[in-house]
């Protein structure tokens, strides 16, 4: 029953670009001064590495927010958990997981940081243990902290929460956040770059890139070389990234996962919708996805929100399952939109 | 590079399998059935399924040249056409194949617009329709293992199918093994078991069918079977009547899990599938009808949208568990605080309740049917003040 | 007891086997008018084999007399007319009276909801199927309360209707026309032959 | 002249009674199977519409609106004696094959809905005019059908054989209901393309 299967079986497609080094480019760093510039890295208090979270300006790429504003904010209290998001569970992404893998101590320097911070009680590094199309091993331990394999499904993000103690808050922060952590202490360097996986069957070497914030896709690209014109040029993630059109002014950020080029587009023909319920199996939210396209597309606002249209998470599951091709997920994100849009405006 | 670039939604990645997998996976469930067929009535079953398989796709060709829209390269109306002559007898004149056809497409389909919308199963109305029609060509089965001539008058003899034996309270007398194998007269692809129950279990491998439905459906029947045996035989040997005549397990498998009109989560399948156990149970030993699996089918179908908003009432409660039960607790809190201080009971007001039937001011009563009109309504009225 | 049993299955019969709409078409423009909330149905439901039921008995023994008589075709249903009307003056007065305020409510409907072929379907089937007198109610009573569950079922499936690519030729009157024939053909599977009329 | 004419025109075909508004379906997805019983149903139609009409837009005005509904039922009950002699003379077991239906006209959606919404708010002349035409509008929907139905279900034409059965389910009630959808979709098929003859006439006049 759709109660208890959660989400679909993705081939993760991360071979090439996993067990590779990440190439970093060319680029001159910036750094900071701060005033107290000579005391020892674990002399530093918890108040200090915030201040080098803030100067070194680190963006947090799971979510976006500046990392020393989540430092701050989190008080965890006893019995907090600290969660390191090395979870690539999007195809031929592995941005965060390579951190872990290529720079062990530098990543545990930095969760050492972190934890003088926050002083959990549990840290573990969360990894998405399915990736069966490639031989590669998931580590036992990174530094001295245990990673623990988040099994399941995609989306995985959903189901890190299930592994937590009730009631006990816990703080999530990315791996490259981490590492740009241990480097501002170190060299007290500002975060100027980013990491991100390029990949698609048309790259001639898909592998981890770091590049500077703000570089164009059509720059990184030609950094690892295409082998022949690609239909479609995805910037983000595989399953939640977007076509872009023109690759010479679209620049990366730090939440971007990944550049993928693919060499046949799917476009956007579809088949009639045979109502087979695959997309309502694959829900993670357990929403009765076929008949909320079928009242989005007929434009009912009101019958959308009554069967919970706003619990989505734009996860791209329906789509990926639905044999007739239809963009379910799409539908259901501008509704989405419109509804708020709608209620702003007071119609809805 | 930019010319190329083509716009593409969300998930760039998706499964290889697509519809025409699906309907290609029943195609070749469904052609082993023929070659059965084959085996036992000749050549004519092969031609009957061409015959079905050619007017299902030329007419929904038709269908959808009216509907106005470019011909779809999908294979439903190949899958009717298929499913339709296994549920007659081999020696069908053709034009009863075509009338069957005719109706699936062009009044379960085309009116309702195409394949993905219609609301009832083409198979099941297109054999219910031509077995009202012509009983006495439907309802009598040649012998097995006698080829049916392919054109003129088959010259194989007749026999009654065990299913109408059992309506009328008598033991069949075909053994067991004869309907599991198939040489027992009846429906052209319904009678050999063993084959049709190897066909659905690889459609549900090949995950073209769900496996909800017709396990659904099949135990609660065999249990109903085994509890009123129609006939005074031990209960196992009623219920291998019962399953094996009837085109029972070929329905199971291939009409009730027609995609389209089955509820669509998995929990509604279930209901579906215990419900038209039921109806197709009362269908069969109260029915005037011998072959009860059409018609009841039909009456499943109305009932599959109620199934999901069964469903998705109750996962509407799962999903605000929390809400749900934040509320509650606020409410108990309240109920203890009015009966510690009593409260003035506020006035009821009078709720005024819309008339029911003809709304007073429509002038001439336009809009008969509550499905809006709303395009049609000014050219509605400068056509009444025509 | 037998005659609870006798009651009760004719009941049945005409709510579900023999349904009102399905295997005899009757009322079934009054289907459109009424798709609305299935507790409005309901209540107009309760009005029509109430008000039949009532016209039932008193029309039983005038029945019988006129069956003999050569135009009973004619003069049977006229009969039946004129005791509709007189139980729905009878009614319309005593609710005027004793209980204004719902009067309002319902009071311009009550006279399509008496004078209508559902209700006068109802008095003439067991009629002309020479029925006796507790299975006359019954069937009577079946075939109001099947007029009510047909009413429910099509208005459910017209509203899915709104998601079906229905032709622009085809929406409205014709496809609803097209669903109720489909759903009439379910029915005729049950009954297996044509009913009488 | 002109003017009648095309409104007339108009409820035969964009204000059918039967396709468009859908007032008087049962009784022909069910009673109406062959010729003759077509020829019954619109026979009584007629006796029926024009006296409720010519009722409704002179005495009916005046009786209040919830008790007016007894005076329709009782006038087009009367109107039924007229109708049964007429139905009598061209086949005596016309009641045997039509059953209840022609009598059920008398209570339905016609007399007993349209009179008292439309007929009254209308003078005589308007009302009396609309009445026949309504009838004619019936009757050619109720003819075409009798005579679909019959030809198809028992190869004749008002009891004249002319070839063998070709659909014999065609009598049953369940085609009746398909058939009337499909005319009715004919219908606004035949709208549709008048509308469109219509805007290009204007268009190439514009």
């Amino acid at each position: 029953m759709s109660l208890f299967f959660k989400g679909i079986f993705l081939e993760q497609k991360k071979e090439p670009m996993l067990t590779r080094s990440t190439l970093v480019m060319r680029q001159e760093f910036e750094y900071f001064d701060c005033d107290f510039p000579d005391t020892a890295i674990d002399e530093l208090s918890g108040e200090q590495i915030i201040e080098l979270a803030r100067l070194a300006e680190i963006v947090d790429e799971s979510d976006g927010k500046m990392l020393w504003e989540k430092l701050e904010k989190a008080n965890l209290g006893e019995g907090g958990t600290l969660i390191v998001d090395a979870i690539d569970d999007e195809p031929y992404i592995s941005s965060q997981m390579s951190v872990g893998i290529h720079q062990p101590e530098k990543l545990s320097l930095g969760i050492e940081l972190c934890e003088r911070v926050l002083s959990p009680e549990k840290t573990y590094i969360a990894m998405y243990r399915h990736i069966l199309d490639s031989n590669f091993g998931i580590p036992r331990k990174i530094g001295k902290y245990p990673v623990k394999k988040i099994g399941g499904l995609y989306p995985a993000e959903s189901r890190v929460h299930r592994h937590l103690p009730k009631g006990k808050n816990s703080v999530i922060i990315g791996a490259c956040a981490m590492l740009h952590l241990a480097r501002a202490a170190e060299e007290s360097r500002k975060m100027t770059t980013c990491f991100v996986t390029v990949a698609g069957d048309v790259v001639k070497n898909p592998r981890n890139v770091e590049v500077p914030i703000g570089t164009t896709a059509e720059k990184i690209l030609e950094l690892c070389g295409l082998t022949e014109e690609p239909e479609a040029i995805i910037l983000g993630g595989s399953m939640t990234g977007r076509a872009i059109f023109e690759p010479e002014n679209e620049t990366v950020g730090p939440t971007t996962r990944g550049i993928i080029a693919l060499a046949r587009s799917y476009g956007t023909y579809s088949y009639t919708c045979i109502g087979c319920g695959r997309c309502d199996h694959a829900c993670p939210k357990a929403l009765s996805v076929c008949s909320m396209r079928k009242f989005a597309e007929a434009g009912k606002l009101d019958l959308l929100q009554e069967y919970d249209v706003s619990m989505c998470i734009g996860c791209g599951a329906c789509s990926y399952v639905c044999p007739s091709r239809i963009d379910v997920a799409a539908t259901l994100i501008k509704a989405k939109k419109q509804i708020e849009l709608a209620k702003k405006e007071g119609t809805l | 590079m930019k010319e190329k670039l083509m716009f593409q939604n969300a998930p760039h990645v998706r499964q290889s399998e697509s519809v025409v997998t699906m309907m290609t996976d029943v195609i070749f469930a469904l052609l082993p059935i023929y070659f059965m067929a084959f085996f036992y009535h000749g050549a004519r079953s092969l031609v009957l399924g061409l015959v079905g398989i050619i007017s299902c796709s030329v007419l929904s060709l038709l269908g959808s040249f009216f509907l106005r829209e470019k011909p779809v390269p999908d294979l439903t109306p190949i899958i009717t056409g298929l499913i339709i002559p296994l549920l007659l007898p081999a020696d069908i004149p053709y034009y009863t194949v075509v009338s069957a056809c005719a109706v699936a497409i062009f009044v379960v389909k085309v009116p309702f617009g195409g394949t993905g919308s219609n609301l009832f199963n083409p198979a099941a109305v297109g054999f219910a329709s031509v077995a009202i029609c012509w009983p006495e060509l439907v309802f009598r089965y040649p012998v097995t293992m006698q080829a049916v001539e392919v054109f003129g008058k088959s010259t194989v003899k007749i026999a009654q199918s065990p299913a109408y034996s059992l309506s009328l309270g008598a033991v069949p007398d075909y053994n067991i093994l004869d309907m599991l194998l198939g040489t027992a007269p009846g429906p052209m692809g319904a009678t050999n078991i063993l084959v049709v129950v190897a066909c659905g279990i690889f459609l549900i491998v090949k995950k073209a069918v769900n496996w909800i439905t017709p396990v659904s459906f099949l135990l609660p029947y065999s249990a109903l079977c085994m509890i009123f045996p129609r006939i005074s035989v031990s209960p196992l040997e009623s219920l291998c009547y019962e399953l094996f005549s009837g085109a029972i397990i070929f329905g199971a498998f291939f009409m009730l899990t027609e995609p389209v009109t089955s509820p669509k989560r998995d929990f509604g399948k279930l209901m579906a599938g215990i419900s038209a156990a039921v109806v197709v149970f009362l269908f069969r030993y109260y029915g005037g009808f011998e072959m009860g699996f059409a018609s009841a089918l039909i009456l499943m179908n109305v009932f599959s949208p109620i199934f999901d908003a069964i469903c998705e009432s109750v996962l509407h409660v799962i999903r605000h568990k929390e809400s749900i039960s934040d509320s509650l607790k606020a409410e108990m809190k309240r109920k203890k605080e009015e009966k510690e201080k009593p409260v003035v009971r506020p006035v009821k007001k009078v709720e005024e309740t819309e008339a029911p039937g003809i709304p007073e001011e429509t002038e001439v009563p336009e809009e008969p049917v509550e499905i809006d009109l709303s395009e049609e309504k000014e050219e509605e009225k400068e056509a009444a003040q025509l | 007891m037998s005659y609870f049993l006798q009651f009760l299955s004719m009941m049945l019969t005409a709510l579900f086997i023999e349904n009102i709409i399905f295997t005899r078409a009757l009322g079934t423009s009054w289907l459109f008018y009424l798709t609305k909330h299935p507790k409005e149905i309901f209540k107009y439901t309760l009005v029509l084999s109430g008000i039949t039921t009532v016209s039932g008995l008193i029309g039983y023994p005038l029945r019988g007399v006129l069956h003999s008589h050569e135009m009973s075709h004619v003069i049977v249903p006229v009969m039946y007319i004129a005791v509709l009307a007189l139980v729905y003056s009878v009614t319309y007065f005593l609710l005027k009276k004793f209980l204004p305020e719902k009067f309002e409510k319902i009071g311009q409907n009550l006279g399509t909801a008496v004078f209508n072929c559902a209700a006068l379907g109802t008095l003439l089937v067991p009629a002309s199927a020479r029925l006796d007198l507790i299975s006359t109610i019954g069937y009577g009573i079946g075939m109001s309360l099947g007029f009510g569950l047909a009413v429910i079922i099509v208005g459910y499936g017209l509203t899915r209707l709104e998601y079906c690519r229905v032709p622009k030729i085809f929406r409205g009157v014709p496809i609803a026309l097209i669903y109720l024939g489909l759903l009439s053909l379910a029915f005729y599977g049950l009954v297996g032959h044509q009913l009488p009329t | 002249m002109k003017a009648e004419l095309k409104e007339c025109l108009g409820y035969i075909f964009f204000k059918n009674p039967v396709l468009v508004l859908g007032l008087v379906l049962g009784h022909l997805a069910a009673g109406d199977i062959n010729l003759q019983n077509a020829a019954a149903l619109s026979v009584t139609f007629l006796f029926i519409t024009v006296p409720v009409m010519l009722f409704a837009a002179t005495v009916g005005k005046k009786i209040p609106s919830g008790f007016n509904v007894v005076f329709y039922a009782l006038v087009s009950a009367a109107m039924l004696f007229p109708a049964y002699y007429i139905c009598k003379s061209f086949s005596a077991t016309i009641f045997d094959s039509a059953g209840i239906y022609p009598a059920l006209l008398a209570v339905s959606t016609v007399p007993i809905v349209y009179s008292s919404k439309i007929a009254e708010k209308q003078g005589v002349a308007k009302a009396l005019f609309g009445g026949v035409c309504i009838t004619l509008g019936f009757a050619l929907t109720a003819a075409v059908l009798g005579a679909a139905r019959e030809f198809l279900s028992s190869g004749s034409l008002w009891g004249f054989k002319i070839t063998e059965a070709a659909y014999p389910a065609a009598n049953l009630p369940f085609w009746g209901f398909i058939l009337l959808g499909f005319m009715a979709a004919i219908l606004n098929w035949v709208k549709d393309i008048i509308r469109k003859s219509g805007e290009k006439s204007e268009e190439e006049s514009a």
